[in-house]
């Protein structure tokens, strides 16, 4: 099968069976984040465990380390437009009930 | 002033700063859009085909027009900002001794009741020359107060309490509207400001005074809902005393410092979860859907009087 | 390049087929328009009977039940179901191909499925309509909408949401086909400016109707099920739906705009004889504007109870966000500027056009101010405001695009007389109709209201009054439009002598638009004001 | 991993196919989709904590990591699809696209059976009662987080049933036609995958996580 002949495939596939390793190290991680003290930032560690795991996918598996400017702008837009979304609405709802 | 076509009558203090502020804009306006219509209209007609003109034109300093009228309407734009952010903070901070007033928009009514507990149905007597502070709360959906002579209107919005203040001046009759479309009847759902001397207002509360204020409504309720249950004052045990609470800031488990406002206290019993005092497990049950407007109305009278109590050590 | 008759594409093929299963972009742009002017009209009849109740105070024509029903449909219909897809689904539809040198759009059948989801979600409304209608406004304000209005939320909801998708498929659309279909030669800065403000439209119906979907899929399930996420009772928070709802429909108020504003800068050059001024300005204010146009939708909310802090940080952003509108308006007028001007119909709708926006913009801008909406918030002078900008903005370009591209779309020529006449009946209409309305406004007339107190009365008569002349402003074009088509001559191919693509090729244009390939060398609009 | 080698079989040709362009669009209009419903989650989880968090408690927190697991990992074997396809090798696409479609099922699976348990608790929406209390915190606000708990894992569901359905689709032409045809299909099929694996990764935390 070419899919094992060629080098560069060989190459492609290590690094993709690196990455799902560390997506799956990723997942221990998050789950096992319980168990340490600190319990106020446990949230903010989860939530950049789930980031990290986004860019592994996005990087490698969606190809965007390779991918068109284009293609990496329109990714990026989604979330940069959701953050808007969060930021202005946060706003308005953590100052409610300040004076 | 009297209202006229273009104008209602401006009955408060807060009327008539809008309506200078609206003046500026109207001329701003009118010099910078009327400015541009005057020459879309003259080029129209100069340069219109068949009119023989000179059309050469050297369009030298391109980038510089362009940057000036970027830059100067938006420096015209940071005064209308300046000026109604002024005005609008203002009206997000009343004055200390203004007199609260609570109402409650319900389809189709507005209900409105006195500390002393005094209640009128779409129906608003206030005094003169008094900042008056209206407290509003919802039974259902939204709402909104609004009254045009004084320039003001608040949205009453269900679970939770907003507020709008004004120093009527003028007296006399005005309209109260709901602004916010609230269903079938909305448009139904009017009534009027009675601004009075303030004698006379001494004399309308005397004559309307109930049995019971409504911070003794409140005393009664507390108890009957099982708040003085946990609630005991003196006691820590179960549940932090209320008494002194009002207007203090209270600490909060997360590390925050919010001061008891009424709408600190109205979370704290539609929402006890939402802040939950220091030193305490968030034991408190919700009375979201339990009690109405009114009755959360009566409860923030009486930990309001009960804010006033002698501090407890 | 001149062009050798090939068929035109009308001529493709005359069976029903041939048009509900076509994927010329040409023909599914004039699905779009048949669909889009019958609802344009369903949604002036309710404004009709609507003006007619106003005349009086009381509430005597029609129920207030209907009353309510009747603005909201209005509402409902003339957003989504004609201004969204006006331009861009038909004059877009038509044009961005052509105006860049492509055979088509990027993906061609999905543009049909745009249709087919129009056509989906308007079934909806219509069964809607046929159930009696719903009543909470086209804001679908929750609590309202989910826990209180016992008409049919959720069909009207299901509705919106499926039209929603084809908005989104239409802006994905356009989106690639202008980054990867230009003919050589057409560079970014060589795109007339219609593209440029399809494009920038696209990005806002990409990016903002998903957050609609997605709010008006929770009212739905909210009425069905009980969720509870804006019921006040489980905790929810009703300006949280809001927030979701105007962080779509402010920006979705430049969907309605911006087009317009790319159809006025075809027009305003080509009957001006002149270059556009400030092309660049012209490109970035566009852009400038579908940004920024997503961090001001608080100032919806200014008296709703939102944070005071957030209220001051969206005025400010609101009148940012006016800053690249008022260079367009300055840029437009100074095109005209040793011009060589001849008022033809499109024309006349144009100039209309810039004023009536810059007034309507200008009006934004007092309500943008805070203590100002504080007082007009959800009065007339708010709906005076949006009317001016729609009806009177992108109503009236839609109409002079319309106009302009006519002999392109169908190939003949129509009655510029009776088309100069229709244009100012309709500006004067207008005015007449919506001027009364700012001053009804700051009176404190509240918007609406099925009945109102006596002291209004006169200047809503005056205002039904303006709306019966707008009527026959908008009749008119059906007639000599209809007679063009069945007996117009034949237009030629450059009728008025215009540069862009879209010229050079035979009108009506043939199925694979251009015979040979175009090539382009110059950027837009080269005019010369001489005569 | 050296730049050229990689070339010779992924070309870096900085155009994609317009197809891709037009699934990385969608992708952006789905992030905003899921985007809404998950801003209105963050505003209660905040405003909520407690309740969030005793509630959430309630999920199946084993299952929902082996979820994740089988996830990601149908998310490497999409990934070897379109490696195979790119190789042009048909077997191993297919091998791969069926593993994918397989894990899929395993993950619908498992949620079913977390669903089950869940309604037989009482705990969804239209079947929650009035014993729902549990925990610290208060019953209206724990049901909030259930609520959302279904309809995001819900969507995403739907979301997933859709994917399973297109790869068996894209498998089904993969078997018909020859590599290099299908090759731009199965790519736009793997973004689509990929982007259903990211919400789930997100997910996750946000509802079994929550105060652990
Ligand atoms: C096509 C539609 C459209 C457009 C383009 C706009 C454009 C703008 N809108 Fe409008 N708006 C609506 C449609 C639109 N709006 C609708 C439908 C509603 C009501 C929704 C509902 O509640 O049902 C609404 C409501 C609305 C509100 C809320 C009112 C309320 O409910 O209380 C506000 C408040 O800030 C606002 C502001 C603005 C501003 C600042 C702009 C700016 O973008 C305008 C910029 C343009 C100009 C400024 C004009 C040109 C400039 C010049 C000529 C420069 C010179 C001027 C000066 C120096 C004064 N709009
Ligand atoms: C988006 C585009 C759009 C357009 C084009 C229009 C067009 C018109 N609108 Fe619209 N309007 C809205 C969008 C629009 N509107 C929105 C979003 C609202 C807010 C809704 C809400 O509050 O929820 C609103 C609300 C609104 C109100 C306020 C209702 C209230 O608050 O109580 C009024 C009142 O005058 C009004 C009037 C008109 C008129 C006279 C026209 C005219 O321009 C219409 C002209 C067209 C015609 C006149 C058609 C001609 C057809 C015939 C003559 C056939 C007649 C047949 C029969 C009568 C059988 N509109
Ligand atoms: C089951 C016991 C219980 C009952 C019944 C109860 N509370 Fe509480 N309440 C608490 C506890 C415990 C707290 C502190 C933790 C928190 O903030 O949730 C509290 C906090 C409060 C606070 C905030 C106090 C501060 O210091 O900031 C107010 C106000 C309050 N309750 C009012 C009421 C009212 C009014 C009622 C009745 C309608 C009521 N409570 C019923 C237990 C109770
Ligand atoms: Cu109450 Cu409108
Ligand atoms: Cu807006």
């Amino acid at each position: 099968m070419s899919l094992i002949e060629s080098g560069a495939h060989r190459r492609a596939l290590r690094t993709l069976l690196l990455v799902w390793m560390g997506l799956l190290l990723l997942l221990a991680a998050t789950a096992s984040v319980s168990f340490l003290p600190w319990k106020d930032v446990h949230a903010a560690i989860n939530l950049a465990i789930a980031m990290a795991k986004a860019l592994l996918i996005g990087l490698f598996f969606m190809n965007l380390r390779s991918s068109s400017t284009l293609s990496r702008l329109i990714a990026a837009g989604g979330f940069l437009w959701l953050a808007l979304l969060m930021t202005l609405s946060y706003l308005d709802v953590w100052m409610r009930g300040v004076k | 002033m009297s209202g006229n076509i273009l104008f209602p009558p401006a009955a408060a203090l807060e009327a008539t700063r809008v309506d200078h502020l609206f003046y500026f804009l109207i001329g701003v306006s009118l010099l910078v859009v009327g400015g541009v219509g005057v020459l879309l209209i003259v080029f129209a007609v100069r340069y219109r085909r068949g009119h023989h003109v000179n059309r050469k034109w050297r369009r030298s300093h391109r980038g510089a027009i362009e940057y000036t009228w970027t830059i100067a309407p938006f420096l015209i734009f940071l005064t209308f900002f300046a000026w109604g952010a002024k005005l609008y903070v203002d009206l997000h901070s009343p004055e200390r001794d203004a007199l609260t007033i609570y109402g409650v928009g319900k389809q189709w009514m507005w209900k409105f009741e006195h500390p002393g507990g005094q209640r009128e149905i779409d129906e608003l007597h206030v005094p003169s020359g008094r900042p008056v502070r209206i407290l509003l709360a919802s039974q259902d959906v939204i709402h909104s107060f609004f009254v045009p002579a004084f320039r003001t209107k608040q949205d009453a919005v269900p679970g939770y309490l907003t507020s709008t203040w004004f120093t009527a001046t003028q007296r006399g009759d005005f309209h109260l509207f709901c602004a916010e479309f609230c269903g079938t009847q909305h448009s139904a759902m009017i009534g009027r400001v009675i601004v009075m001397a303030p004698e006379d207002y001494a004399a309308w509360l005397e004559r309307e005074r109930p049995v019971e204020s409504l911070a003794s409504r409140g005393r009664a309720l507390f108890r009957e809902l099982g708040c003085s249950q946990c609630h005991q004052s003196g006691k820590t045990d179960l549940a932090p005393p209320l008494e002194g609470l009002f207007g203090r800031e209270a600490a909060l488990s997360d590390g925050r410092r919010i001061v008891a406002d009424e709408n600190y206290l109205s979370d704290s019993i539609l929402y006890p979860d939402r802040q939950i005092v220091a030193g305490y497990e968030p034991r408190m049950p919700s009375f979201a859907g339990q009690i109405d407007a009114t009755q959360l109305f009566a409860l923030l009278a009486y930990i309001e009087v009960l804010g006033h109590v002698s501090e407890q050590p | 390049m001149s062009t050798i008759a090939a068929p035109s594409y009308l001529q493709a093929g005359h069976t029903l087929r041939t048009w509900y299963a076509t994927s010329d972009h040409k023909r599914i742009a004039w699905l779009f328009l048949i669909s889009m002017t019958a609802f344009f009209f369903v949604g002036g009849a309710a404004a009709v009977v609507m003006r007619m109740e106003l005349v009086t105070p009381a509430g005597d024509l029609v129920s207030d039940e209907t009353y309510n029903r009747l603005f909201t449909m209005h509402g409902v219909i003339m957003v989504w179901f004609f201004l969204v897809p006006s331009i861009p689904a038909t004059l877009g539809n038509f044009l961005v191909p052509l105006m860049i040198g492509a055979k088509d759009l990027a993906f061609p059948r999905l543009n049909l499925l745009s249709w087919y989801l129009y056509a989906g979600g308007a079934v909806f409304v219509i069964l809607t309509l046929l159930f009696g209608g719903v009543d909470t406004g086209w804001t679908f304000y929750a609590p309202y909408s989910t826990l209180f209005s016992n008409s049919n939320v959720v069909l009207a909801v299901t509705g919106v949401f499926v039209v929603g998708f084809s908005s989104i498929l239409t802006g994905l659309n356009m989106i690639v086909t202008i980054h990867r279909l230009r003919a050589p030669g057409m560079t970014w800065f060589r795109l007339p400016l219609f593209v440029w403000s399809i494009y920038a439209t696209s990005l806002i119906l990409v990016l903002a109707t998903p957050v609609l979907a997605m709010t008006l899929l929770l009212i739905a399930i909210e009425r069905i099920g009980g969720i509870g996420i804006f019921d006040p009772s489980m905790g929810g928070d009703p300006l949280l739906f809001q927030h979701l709802f105007w962080f779509y429909s402010h920006p979705a108020v430049y969907i309605m705009i911006l087009p317009g504003m790319g159809v006025v800068s075809e027009i305003i050059p080509c009957f001006a004889r002149q270059e556009i001024f400030g092309y660049r300005f012209m490109a970035y204010a566009l852009l400038a504007i579908a940004v920024i146009g997503f961090l001001v939708w608080g100032h919806h909310m200014f008296v709703s109870g939102q944070s005071m802090y957030a209220g001051l940080v969206f005025s400010l952003l609101s009148f940012l966000v006016a800053v690249p509108s008022a260079i367009k308006v300055f840029n437009w007028t100074t095109t005209l500027y040793k011009g060589c001007i001849s008022f033809t119909a499109p024309m006349l709708y144009a100039i209309g056009f810039i004023g009536l926006f810059a007034l309507g913009g200008t009006t934004g801008l007092f309500l943008a101010t805070l203590a100002v909406d504080v007082h007009v918030h959800d009065t007339y002078f708010v709906v005076a405001h949006f009317h001016y900008i729609m009806v009177g903005g992108m109503v009236m370009a839609y109409f002079g695009g319309l106009h302009f591209w006519w002999p392109k779309m169908t190939g003949r020529t129509y009655s510029e007389r009776w088309a100069q006449a229709a244009a100012i009946i309709t500006f004067f209409g207008f005015n007449l109709t919506f001027f009364p309305q700012f001053l009804l406004g700051y009176l404190g007339m509240p918007r609406r209201y099925h009945a109102y107190p006596e002291e209004f009365e006169f200047l809503n008569v005056l205002s039904s009054a303006g709306a019966s002349l707008l009527a026959v402003g908008y009749l008119l074009p059906l007639f000599y439009l209809a007679r063009s088509m069945l007996r117009g001559e034949s237009a030629p191919v450059n009728p008025w002598d215009a540069t862009g693509l879209e010229w050079q090729t035979s009108s009506p244009p043939p199925v694979e638009n251009f015979t040979t390939p175009p090539v382009v060398t110059q950027p837009p609009y080269q005019y010369t004001p001489v005569e | 991993m050296s730049a050229t080698a990689f070339q010779e079989s992924q070309p870096v040709s900085r155009e994609e196919p317009i197809g891709t362009i037009g699934m990385w669009v969608f992708i952006a209009t789905e992030v905003l989709f899921f985007g809404a419903l998950f801003t209105a989650y963050g505003i209660y989880r905040h405003a909520y904590a407690e309740s969030f968090a005793s509630a959430s408690h309630r999920l199946d927190f084993m299952l929902g990591t082996i979820n994740t697991a089988v996830l990601l990992t149908s998310s490497f074997t999409m990934a070897l699809a379109v490696l195979a396809v790119k190789a042009r090798s048909r077997r191993a696409t297919i091998a791969a696209l069926a593993a994918t479609v397989v894990l899929g099922a395993i993950f619908l699976g498992i949620k079913g059976l977390e669903y089950s348990h869940e309604f037989a608790e009482h705990l969804a929406p239209w079947r929650a009662d009035a014993s729902f209390a549990f925990g610290t915190g208060s019953a209206a606000h724990q049901r909030l987080f259930f609520n959302f708990y279904f309809a995001m894992t819900g969507l995403h569901a739907v979301h997933l049933v859709v994917g399973i359905g297109v790869v068996v689709g894209v498998s089904v032409m993969t078997l018909r036609r020859n590599a290099a045809r299908v090759e731009r299909l199965v790519e736009g099929t793997g973004l689509y995958w990929h982007f259903v694996d990211i919400v789930w990764v997100f997910l996750y935390p946000m509802l079994y996580l929550v105060g652990r």
